[in-house]
């Protein structure tokens, strides 16, 4: 599964993507094995609220399925316009 | 529907003009153009991320939305990314449609939701210091008001 | 504030982008633009009448009410008159500020004021028939809800 | 005074403006004077609900008084925009 960050949360992990091999059955399950991996994935976990996920590139929530997804994207609140 | 999603600028007269040349039959055009802000005299510039693939995608999910809420004749949305600087243009939105409540009700729609819903972050980059500049809640609450 | 009332054409593009171009510091900025509808399929042209002396003076009017009651950096008003076709720009206005509520709010209450308090009256002529636009009971009523 | 007509108002009395030498005390008077003139007068102000009028440019009332004014004009209500 490619698994992205973006803004802050790529800055605080270090990269932009990576592959990871899982078998989380939701978002929820994927984020605390991110976290027991290193301080500074753990770091930028730390908050939930402070984070948005995307599923296949759409908006989701941490307690979605992850069956089937290809891709699975983190970031804070968006700011454009 | 035109989406475009640039590192490039814009020119928002042609822009303007071009959108209004494709409608017919429209009473009403509304343009909204967002311009990137020095608020403290400091900002060297602005760094806009974005999610590429899901951004052109979400922002087409937006004005489909605002086409089966409103009588839209037509709609247009360019937004910027990569390197600005202050008072540079970041994005616009135009909607036209027979009445001007539904294009100004369109447009506000589509920039609320832009705001909040597509996925840009903005870094504010200064001489001597940086950061990402915080979601407000008052942009969240703005979205509730259209799912009342 | 740039109030214009004439006879000639406005170039929408060029007029946005000029508008843009004298705001400084401002985040958003909002244009407006009206064009005339062919309800019927039959409309040979528009006669837009106004009143000469009294119209710029309660355009003014209008626009000083809505740098009072929001936070603008600029704004600009052009209304046309004279023979009008079908698909020919009317007017537009301008608004911008640092936040892009207030612009979309100036712009939407000047055209709401403009509509129903500025001295214009339209004549739809067709090859057999011509008559005085109505004014409609919700141009009247947008009116309200700005007052409460 | 300089009386003046717009749209249909000045369509239906058959010219633009006019000086009308008078001493009435608010519109109203000046209203009541131009009907009892001529039909075509009289047709034309016969639904005040469907006129405005301006005094020296301002939008004004039927009742507001003229003491002063140099100008005064009736016309249907404005469809700009």
């Amino acid at each position: 599964m490619d698994v992205l960050y973006f803004a802050w949360v790529r800055e605080r992990i270090g990269l932009p993507r990576e592959k990871v091999e899982t078998s989380a059955a939701t978002v929820g399950d994927l984020v605390a094995e991110l976290r027991a991996r290193e301080a500074r994935y753990d770091a930028a976990f730390s908050d939930l609220t402070a984070l948005r996920v995307a599923v296949d590139q759409e908006l989701s929530d941490f307690d979605a399925p992850l069956s089937g997804a290809r891709e699975v994207a983190f970031f804070p609140p968006m700011t454009g316009g | 529907m035109d989406i475009r999603v640039q590192e490039a600028p814009f020119d928002l007269g042609r822009e303007a003009s071009a959108f209004a040349a494709r409608q017919t039959g429209m009473g009403a055009i509304v343009t909204f153009t967002g311009i990137v802000r020095d608020l403290g005299g400091t900002l060297d510039h602005m760094q806009i991320e974005h999610y590429p693939g899901m951004t052109e995608k979400a922002l087409r999910a937006i004005a489909e939305d605002a086409h089966a809420r409103w009588d839209l004749g037509g709609s247009l949305v360019i937004h910027r990314h990569g390197r600005l600087g202050p008072d540079d243009m970041i994005m616009m939105v135009a909607t036209s449609s027979r009445h001007r409540k539904d294009a100004f009700e369109a447009a506000m729609f589509l920039m609320d939701y832009l705001k909040s819903r597509a996925p840009f972050w903005k870094k504010e980059v200064a001489a001597d210091a940086e950061g990402w500049v915080a979601a407000r809640d008052e942009d969240e609450d703005a979205l509730r008001d259209w799912q009342r």
